[in-house]
């Protein structure tokens, strides 16, 4: 594993061959909580996403003088340190929003993804790559929560992006949409269990997708071959 | 070497899966018939919109798996499901209702889980908890009974199905859902249960879904089903004395909080749940002592959450909160073997004595 | 008394960590493939749950609240109950090895868990005294335990069933967790809530 | 200011008395174990997400070096992984191949000179034989290591499965799905 | 020394984790005194606001958050009450009141004006069920502006419940008992206005308003 | 008259077993007929459990009817005897009934048509032969169980001599459909049955003698009772019909109440269990020195003109068994040797019948009821009627699932293969045949590994006789060397 992997391959691995939550299942707890709406899952992954690149820099850079006994312990203050400076931040400027994802920002500390990020790259990759895999995984993350946010708002509560003017600033507003008549939601959808359908179905999704690509891929494999 | 092995035995019974649930279904038509006198066309057409669209489902699923469809479709299982969700919906419910409580039955209840036998929730009551969770208010409007008697014809039921809402003169409410607004508001339980009579209960004349009304019908199916042996007492008994046994101690105790044994048992799913539901062999366990606790666990579920919970009915959580631990029962209360302790040891070598002289 | 016994069935079943809360799904996930390991597992969670609500409780009223370093709270909670945690493994690794093999395997995992650190959290937002701290902590444990098992049992069933192909795995992991929710959501309002 | 220093110092002081107790338990406690564990661990994507069905990585890395899971037990860690596991521990990957049951080396007799190179070769002493004289396999102590058959100069021994008798016959499985 | 005896040393992962800690708290103590003042400004901001958006604009030009007192409540627990003033003059105060739902306690903050008449309610926290008993909230339905300018006069106090039951006020289709609550827990904070008016209206640095 | 036996109260409230339909007429009612000498006799060397035995005579050799042909090899193994007297033809491969369809050694036959007798050496009064000596002449006569394991008899006569015994159990209770030939047995030989379960009485030192027959066949009770009337300590016991009323255990249970422990045998309860033909073989071979070679076959099934028990010959094909019950009326489905629910499949009819096959029945397309299975709906129908308490159902899904140690983890190895779940399997689930199929691949497995120890050893075995020789070697060449240098030595020297 020592050998610096391709940019490209990095991106890829990131957004969708070992993503976060559809591939490697990690970080399932924000994923579920906080995607009744589109809104929230933009908010945690935006949040997210600037821990993972934080923390994977400064590990990376860290690496050389961490040793194993307390390995785990200091990758998770300078975790807890970044996750804090971020509640704090987010307390002070996005203080609506901050109410709504409440305890599940602090608890991006123990979000495994990134830990997980943590010990299974930065800690052996140098500090640019460990930027861009914490940018990518973080956008991979991003991704499929508001994916999971939009199809549970729409199915759940009718609207999509509800709330956006509080994460993005008024100038957003115009993407709250309301997709059904009012109060016509399957109220399953925004309560725990449709986090775990949704989810489900996703990950079943993009499996299904996976295998049209590599279908795709080997038939013009097979064309080329013939060429 | 090349001729086909054939292992013993060579000889089986006559039955067939069609056949048991060729059977169920017989012994739920009674009460069903009584239902539809009840509560008119409306609750005939979407008993019937529910059971086709079960069966549509389970086609479409067959289809995209690439399995044969034929004869998986005959087998009756699907329809029966959609039979049973279609007992426990409101009998004025819009049709898409059914429709879709068709779908997650069928879909998510039964075949992401690779089908009949493979399932680990009862479909029937998945679909129907999906829906209650997800459309309370709909799932809890309830109709007069004696509905041909009001003279309710087709044209109501075409209106009522295509989301029409239910006129206001017709709609009631189920004597639980009523108990638990009046304690709700501090009324005491005898006064919330003077609108009720028992023997309401027993014809089937009261407010509530197709198949939870005429319970003497719904008992004599059942007792039909154990005489042909395709359930046993285990699960119906074990279901009714878990409900009945706490609710006669509470009852005894504080009666005007609690409701009385019989009421249970005669309101809501309770019967249905009991010989119907609870008795899903997919999803319940196969060991005698598994099917003890499997029962008597839904039944309690059913009084506390009636008691207790938010939701004025208990009897689907109930058996969906039991399907739950049915792998865990298979696994650890598996029957004594012959010849062995119940911890699987060899028994020790033994002799009657009394034999010897 | 029944204030104790509420609570607990409030935690276990009502607002259950993993189904309602959302709270250490990673492993409910993950480590519920064998029956036995989710036991493990959920023993060895409920075990630390516990050790860490106390100790941040204590960390809370002997330090972080007489200094008003509540801002402080997620960097010392889980500096201290990364550092137990890691302390408990490596000694029971050493001394206790029979019970390592049952629970210690399961600590390293349970850092990263992020109830651990969810409900202490929860513990000092609504400000609960020491009793109470430590019963949110293992009755949050237990709950853990029961959804584990029962997840387990039946994902073991489902190995030996015939799921289509797109779904076998995770996918019908998720969809069964999502039933087992709503079985869960029976419970709603057993217990008022306060 | 006062509580800025308190605050540095007071978690100063837990981090370093922490850092201190946990890398003297980590000496004083040392358990040591196969070294390959260790290595196979650092490979592991160290999620300890528990997926592969073990423990965490220590419990999949001892598995996987025992022999006892596959290096594609980690989804996480993905093919990579898997591949860098397999090469280190040396074992291949695509073994998930039908398993036809044990093969034995049968010699053909025409085709046996009696030349004693696989009686020379057999490591379990399973061909019997002497020079200039037809050689037999003991199939009960050929395990199907293929050496004899690259020695033979004419090609007169393969690996043959068993054949069965009515006494080693297995009742096959039923076909269809239950 | 080179790095690695520096690493090896028995003292080293103690020096390790302490200096990383060291060096966050130091960093977080700069940024929480950064932030400090814009996270109470900003909670400040929000519980003013919460209080604000009872009252029509513009009606208190003081600090809601400054100007309290605080009373044993109904149930016996101190109350803090705010008071909303106009150019010195007081003319509302706020208060929350709670009670039972369906799905547990509901909290209202209400505002009530000298007359004892209502300028406004919101629920501020409830669990009821979404879809049901949440059009409760103002987010969802207007039906919680219905209480505007009611007092316990008008309607008089027969009529204070839901059409279900005789009253005044609408109910929602198929949950009936959420709106129940919520008349009752404001009819409670009215009457609590009636029985301590004076405390409530007494003891102001500002002048009371003029009765009409 | 003979003391009465209450069966246990429990009995008739456990709830195991089926009731299958028992097709046991007409036959049942048709007096036993001899099947007649057939043209060629195929006597298979492995009809008994245990060791197969090793022929004794030689191709070419003429054989006289009940003379010694193999030996028995081993502790347990059974000598076979010439059923007809005749020429060894052939000693090798045969048709064999079994489930593979495997050929199996055998001695060949030629019958001369004269059926000459050796000289028998009978006894008048054979009850007063010491124990040790029935077990001897009742091995001596080959005689095995025949109720189906065909377990060589005098093993478990001799049983008296190492564990105490109190009861012997005869075993009338033929719940297998179709079968009657122990209900003819009972009615026609009743007399030698009842003396030959006291000769086994008194080689196992048993005090008495119960004797179980199933309440559906009234005849065969009155007949065994009018004969055990004079002896005290043999009781006729009425016993429920319900299959496997007949498996050892289950019979154990029902007639006395105590359950022989898993794994261990009847006689760790004091039990010898015997088949009523096994009795009735006992008695003649002590009695008149007969040994094995011949016993009573139903021949039965709805593809049979006339169904009936025929006394045959040891050695008989099928072919001439059916044709003397009227032959075949239509094509069967599938030839069963043995009963309907253990029997073996067979699909050639040159297959001879052995010491321990009580049946052969043709079965048709509607008897068999054979159809494609589909998935299990966990009924637990296997599950109620399983005899041991096992959860059939549990057990083939994990064997699907290629689980085979979790399946024996839960009951594989108590399974008795009996097929009661099999039978009332509503989606037809080859049950019996996944067990069958995990025993096989887990005796299979045991087999491989040892054979793979063996192989470790002597291997290792190998590499420490190459050191040893690369050792001596090298030591004698160093002593070869030295040798020569002091050769040369002395040759310098001199
Ligand atoms: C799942 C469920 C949730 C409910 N939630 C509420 C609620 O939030 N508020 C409420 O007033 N009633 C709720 N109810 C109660 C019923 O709707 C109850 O029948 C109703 O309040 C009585 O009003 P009605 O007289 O209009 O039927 C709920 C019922 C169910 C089944
Ligand atoms: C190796 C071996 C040893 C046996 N030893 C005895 C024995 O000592 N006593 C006995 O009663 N049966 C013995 N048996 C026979 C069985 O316990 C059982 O009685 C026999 O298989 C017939 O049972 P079944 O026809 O009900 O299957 C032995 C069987 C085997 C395979
Ligand atoms: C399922 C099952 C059914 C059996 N049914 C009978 C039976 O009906 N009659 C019988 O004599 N033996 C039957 N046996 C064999 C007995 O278990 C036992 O081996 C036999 O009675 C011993 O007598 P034997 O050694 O003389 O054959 C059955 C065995 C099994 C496993
Ligand atoms: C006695 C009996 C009860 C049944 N009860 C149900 C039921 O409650 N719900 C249901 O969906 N199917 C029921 N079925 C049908 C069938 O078992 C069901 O479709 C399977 O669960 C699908 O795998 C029942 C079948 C029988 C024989
Ligand atoms: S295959 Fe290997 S073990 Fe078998 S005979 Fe040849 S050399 Fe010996
Ligand atoms: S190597 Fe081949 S030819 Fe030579 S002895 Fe062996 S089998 Fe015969
Ligand atoms: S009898 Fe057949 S269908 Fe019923 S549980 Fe057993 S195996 Fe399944
Ligand atoms: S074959 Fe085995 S599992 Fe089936 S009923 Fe008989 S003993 Fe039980
Ligand atoms: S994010 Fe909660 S356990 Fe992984």
């Amino acid at each position: 594993m020592s050998d610096s992997p391709s940019l490209r391959h990095i991106t890829r691995d990131g957004l969708w061959d070992n993503n976060v939550v559809l591939g490697q299942m990690l970080g399932l707890c924000p994923t579920m909580a906080v995607t009744s709406s589109a809104t929230n899952g933009l908010g945690m992954g935006l949040a997210t996403t600037a821990v993972l690149v934080l923390s994977n820099v400064l590990i990376s850079a860290l690496r050389a003088w961490v040793v194993d006994a307390v390995r785990i312990p200091v990758f998770i203050v300078l975790i807890a340190g970044l996750v804090t400076l971020v509640d704090i931040s987010m307390n002070a400027w996005f203080h609506d929003l901050y109410k709504v994802l409440g305890i599940f920002i602090a608890l991006i500390v123990v979000n495994c993804a990134v830990l997980g990020r943590a010990e299974a790259f930065a800690s052996r990759h140098p500090v640019s790559l460990a930027a861009l895999d914490g940018l990518v995984t973080g956008v991979g993350f991003t991704v499929a929560l508001v994916a999971m946010g939009a199809v549970r708002e729409i199915t759940g509560a009718g609207t999509l992006f509800a709330n956006a003017h509080l994460l993005l600033g008024q100038h957003f507003a115009f993407l709250e949409t309301k997709v059904l008549p009012a109060d016509t939601g399957a109220l399953y959808m925004i309560l725990p269990p449709g986090g775990f359908l949704v989810l489900g179905l996703l990950i079943a999704g993009r499996r299904w997708l996976q295998k049209q690509i590599d279908k795709r891929t080997a038939d013009v494999a097979v064309a080329a071959a013939a060429h | 070497m090349n001729a086909p092995v054939y292992a013993s035995p060579h000889a089986v019974t006559t039955r067939t899966t069609r056949q048991i649930m060729g059977m169920v279904m017989l012994a739920l038509a009674p009460a069903t018939v009584a239902g539809f006198w009840q509560f008119g066309w409306p609750a005939f057409c979407l008993w019937l919109v529910t059971i086709l669209s079960c069966v549509t489902f389970e086609a479409i699923c067959l289809q995209i798996g690439g399995r044969r469809a034929m004869p998986v479709l005959l087998d009756g299982s699907a329809a029966l499901t959609g039979w049973l969700l279609a007992l426990s919906l409101p009998p004025w419910a819009p049709w898409w209702l059914g429709v879709l409580g068709a779908a997650i039955a069928i879909v998510i209840g039964k075949q992401v889980f690779g089908g009949l036998g493979c399932n680990v929730f009862n479909p029937a009551m998945v679909g129907r908890t999906v829906l209650l969770v997800s459309f309370p208010v709909l799932m809890t409007q309830w109709v007069n009974p004696q509905m041909l008697a009001q003279g309710t014809d087709l044209s109501l039921a075409v209106q009522v199905g295509l989301g029409g809402g239910i006129p206001d003169a017709y709609t009631s409410a189920s004597l639980l859902g009523h108990v638990k607004t009046d304690l709700g508001r501090g009324v005491p339980l005898l006064e919330a249960m003077s609108a009720f009579t028992p023997g309401q209960g027993l014809d089937g004349s009261r407010a509530g879904s197709l198949g939870e009304t005429a319970s003497l019908l719904v008992v004599a199916g059942g007792l039909f089903l154990v005489a042909k042996r395709i359930i046993g007492l285990r699960i119906p008994l074990g279901f009714i004395a878990g409900l009945c046994v706490p609710a006669a101690i509470a009852h005894a105790s504080a009666p005007d909080h609690f409701l009385p044994p019989l009421a249970h048992l005669l309101s809501g799913g309770a019967l249905l749940g009991a010989f119907f539901i609870a008795t899903d062999y997919v999803t319940s366990p196969s060991s005698p002592a598994g099917q003890w606790i499997f029962a008597i666990g839904a039944g309690l579920l059913t009084w506390l959450i009636r008691s207790w919970g938010g939701y004025p009915e208990g009897v689907g959580f109930a058996v969906l909160l039991m399907n739950a631990t049915t792998p865990l029962l298979d696994l650890w209360a598996r029957p004594r073997i012959f010849g062995r302790s119940l911890t699987g040891r060899s028994l020790p070598a033994r002799r009657r004595q009394e034999f010897i002289r | 008394m029944q204030e104790v016994l509420m609570t607990l069935i409030g935690l276990v079943l009502v607002n259950n960590v993993v189904l309602v809360r959302f709270l250490g799904l990673c492993p409910f996930m993950g480590v519920s493939r064998k029956l036995d390991s989710a036991l493990g597992m959920g023993m060895a969670t409920t075990f630390v749950m516990t050790l860490s609500a106390l100790a941040a409780w204590a960390l809370e009223h002997a330090l972080l609240l007489p200094f008003d370093l509540t801002y402080l709270r997620i960097l010392a909670y889980i500096v201290v109950i990364a550092a137990v945690v890691q302390f408990v493994e490596m000694v029971m690794h050493k001394t206790m090895p029979d019970l390592h093999r049952v629970l210690g395997i399961y600590l390293p995992l349970i850092t990263t868990n992020c109830a651990v650190l969810g409900v202490p959290l929860l513990n000092a937002q609504s400000g609960s005294g020491l009793g109470m701290s430590v019963l949110g902590g293992f009755g949050s444990g237990v709950g853990f335990t029961l959804v584990m098992t029962l997840f387990a049992g039946l994902r073991e069933r489902l190995e030996r069933a015939g799921v289509p192909e797109a779904f076998r795995g995770p996918p019908l992991a998720f969809i069964t967790a999502s039933l087992l929710a709503l079985a869960f959501m029976g419970f709603t309002g057993l217990v008022p809530a306060h | 200011m006062e509580q800025m220093i308190t605050a540095v110092v007071s978690l100063t002081a837990i981090g370093s008395g922490l850092g201190w107790i946990l890398g003297t338990a980590a000496r004083r406690f040392a358990v040591e174990g196969d070294s390959r564990v260790k290595e196979v661990e650092a490979m592991l994507p160290a999620a300890n997400c528990g997926q592969c069905g073990f423990p965490g990585c220590a419990g999949a890395a001892e598995a996987i070096v025992a022999g006892d899971a596959s290096p594609t037990c980690c989804p996480p860690g993905g093919k990579v992984v898997a591949l860098a596991i397999a090469t280190h521990l040396g074992l291949t990957l695509e073994d998930d191949g039908v398993d036809e049951g044990p093969l034995v080396a049968v010699v053909e007799d025409a085709l046996c000179i009696g030349c004693t190179k696989c009686y020379r070769q057999c490591p379990s002493d399973a061909i019997i034989g002497a020079m200039k004289q037809l050689h037999y396999v003991f199939a009960e102590a050929c395990t199907g290591c293929n050496q004899c058959v690259e020695k033979c100069p004419t090609g007169a021994i393969s690996l043959q499965s068993l054949p069965a008798t009515a006494s080693t016959w297995v009742m096959p499985k039923p076909a269809l799905a239950a | 020394m080179s790095a690695d005896r520096l690493t090896s040393a028995h003292w080293y992962p103690g020096l390790s984790l302490g200096v990383v800690m060291l060096a966050t708290t130091a960093i977080l103590a700069l940024g929480q005194a950064g932030t400090a003042d814009r996270i109470a400004q900003a909670v400040a901001d929000d519980s003013r606001q919460q209080l604000e958006q009872i009252l029509p604009a513009g009606y208190a030009d003081n600090n809601l958050l400054a100007d309290t007192l605080t009373l044993a409540g109904p149930d016996g627990q101190p109350l803090v009450v705010h008071r909303a003033s106009k150019q010195g003059v007081l003319r509302a105060v706020l208060y929350e009141m709670s009670g039972h739902g369906y799905g547990g306690r509901i909290v209202l903050l209400m505002a009530v004006d000298t007359d004892g008449r209502i300028v406004g309610v919101r629920v501020t926290r409830h669990n009821e069920t979404p879809g049901l008993g949440d059009r409760i909230e103002v987010a969802r339905n207007d039906w919680i502006r219905a209480f505007d300018g009611k007092s316990l006069q008008q309607p008089t106090p027969a009529h204070w419940s839901v059409k279900k039951d005789g009253g005044d006020f609408d109910q929602f289709a198929g949950a009936t008992i959420t709106p129940r609550a919520v008349v009752g827990i404001v009819r409670q904070g009215l009457e609590f206005f009636v029985a301590h008016r004076d405390e409530l209206l007494g003891q102001t640095g500002g002048q009371q308003e003029k009765r009409s | 008259m003979a003391h009465f036996v209450i069966p246990p109260i429990r009995h008739l409230l456990t709830r195991w077993g089926i009731h299958p339909d028992a097709h046991k007429f007409p036959a049942a009612d048709l007096g036993i007929v001899d099947a007649g000498l057939p043209p060629l006799i195929v006597l298979p060397l492995a009809q008994q459990a245990g060791a197969p035995a090793r022929p004794v005579v030689k191709v070419g050799e003429h054989v006289l009817k009940g003379q010694r042909v193999a030996d028995p090899a081993g502790a347990i193994s059974a000598a076979v005897h010439a059923s007809t007297s005749g020429t060894v033809i052939a000693i090798g491969e045969a048709p064999m009934p079994h489930p593979s369809g495997l050929p199996g050694l055998a001695i060949s036959l030629r019958p001369d048509g004269e059926d000459r007798w050796v000289e028998l050496h009978g006894d008048p009064y054979p009850i007063r032969l010491e124990p040790a000596e029935i077990s001897r002449r009742v091995a001596e006569a080959g005689v095995v169980g025949m109720g189906g394991a065909a377990f060589p008899a005098a093993v478990k006569l001799a049983l008296g001599q190492r564990s105490a015994i109190d009861t012997v159990i005869l075993n009338g209770s033929e719940c297998e459909p179709y079968l009657s030939c122990d209900d003819r047995v009972m009615r026609e030989n009743a007399a030698d049955i009842i003396e030959g379960s006291r000769l086994i009485m008194r080689a196992t030192g048993a005090k008495r003698v119960l004797v179980g027959i199933e309440d559906n066949k009234p005849e065969a009770i009155d007949a065994m009772k009018v004969a055990a009337h004079p002896f005290p300590e043999v009781s006729v016991v009425k016993i429920p019909s319900r299959y496997p009323m007949g498996a050892e255990r289950q019979l154990i249970y029902t007639l006395l109440g105590v359950e022989p422990p898993a794994g261990g045998r009847a006689a760790d309860v004091g039990v010898v269990v015997h088949n009523v033909g096994t009795a009735a073989a006992v008695w003649r071979a002590l009695r008149y020195g007969e040994p094995l070679i011949e016993r009573v076959v139903t021949v039965a099934g709805g593809a049979i003109a006339s169904p009936r028990n025929l006394r045959a010959r040891v050695g008989t094909p099928l072919q001439w068994l059916i044709d003397r019950a009227g032959g075949l009326s239509r094509q069967p489905a599938r030839m069963v040797v043995g009963g309907p629910m253990m029997g073996v499949a067979v699909g050639d009819l040159d297959i001879p019948i052995g010491k321990g096959a009580s049946g052969v029945l043709a079965l048709t397309h509607a008897e068999v009821g054979e159809r494609e299975p589909s998935a299990c709906i966990r009924c637990g129908s296997c599950v109620s009627a399983c005899p041991v308490g096992l959860l059939p159902l549990e057990m083939a899904n994990r064997i699907h699932a290629g689980e085979l140690g979790q399946a024996e983890d839960i009951g594989l190895r108590d399974c008795l293969t009996c097929g009661a779940c099999g039978y009332v399997c509503p989606s037809r689930i080859p049950l019996v045949q996944y067990f069958m199929h995990a025993r096989g691949e887990l005796v299979a497995l045991e087999r491989e590994g040892k054979r793979l120890d063996r192989v470790r050893e002597l291997t290792e075995a190998r590499s420490g006789r190459l050191e040893r020789e690369a050792r001596e070697k090298a030591e004698a060449q160093a002593r070869r060397k030295a040798e020569r240098a002091a050769a040369a030595k002395k040759e310098t020297a001199a």
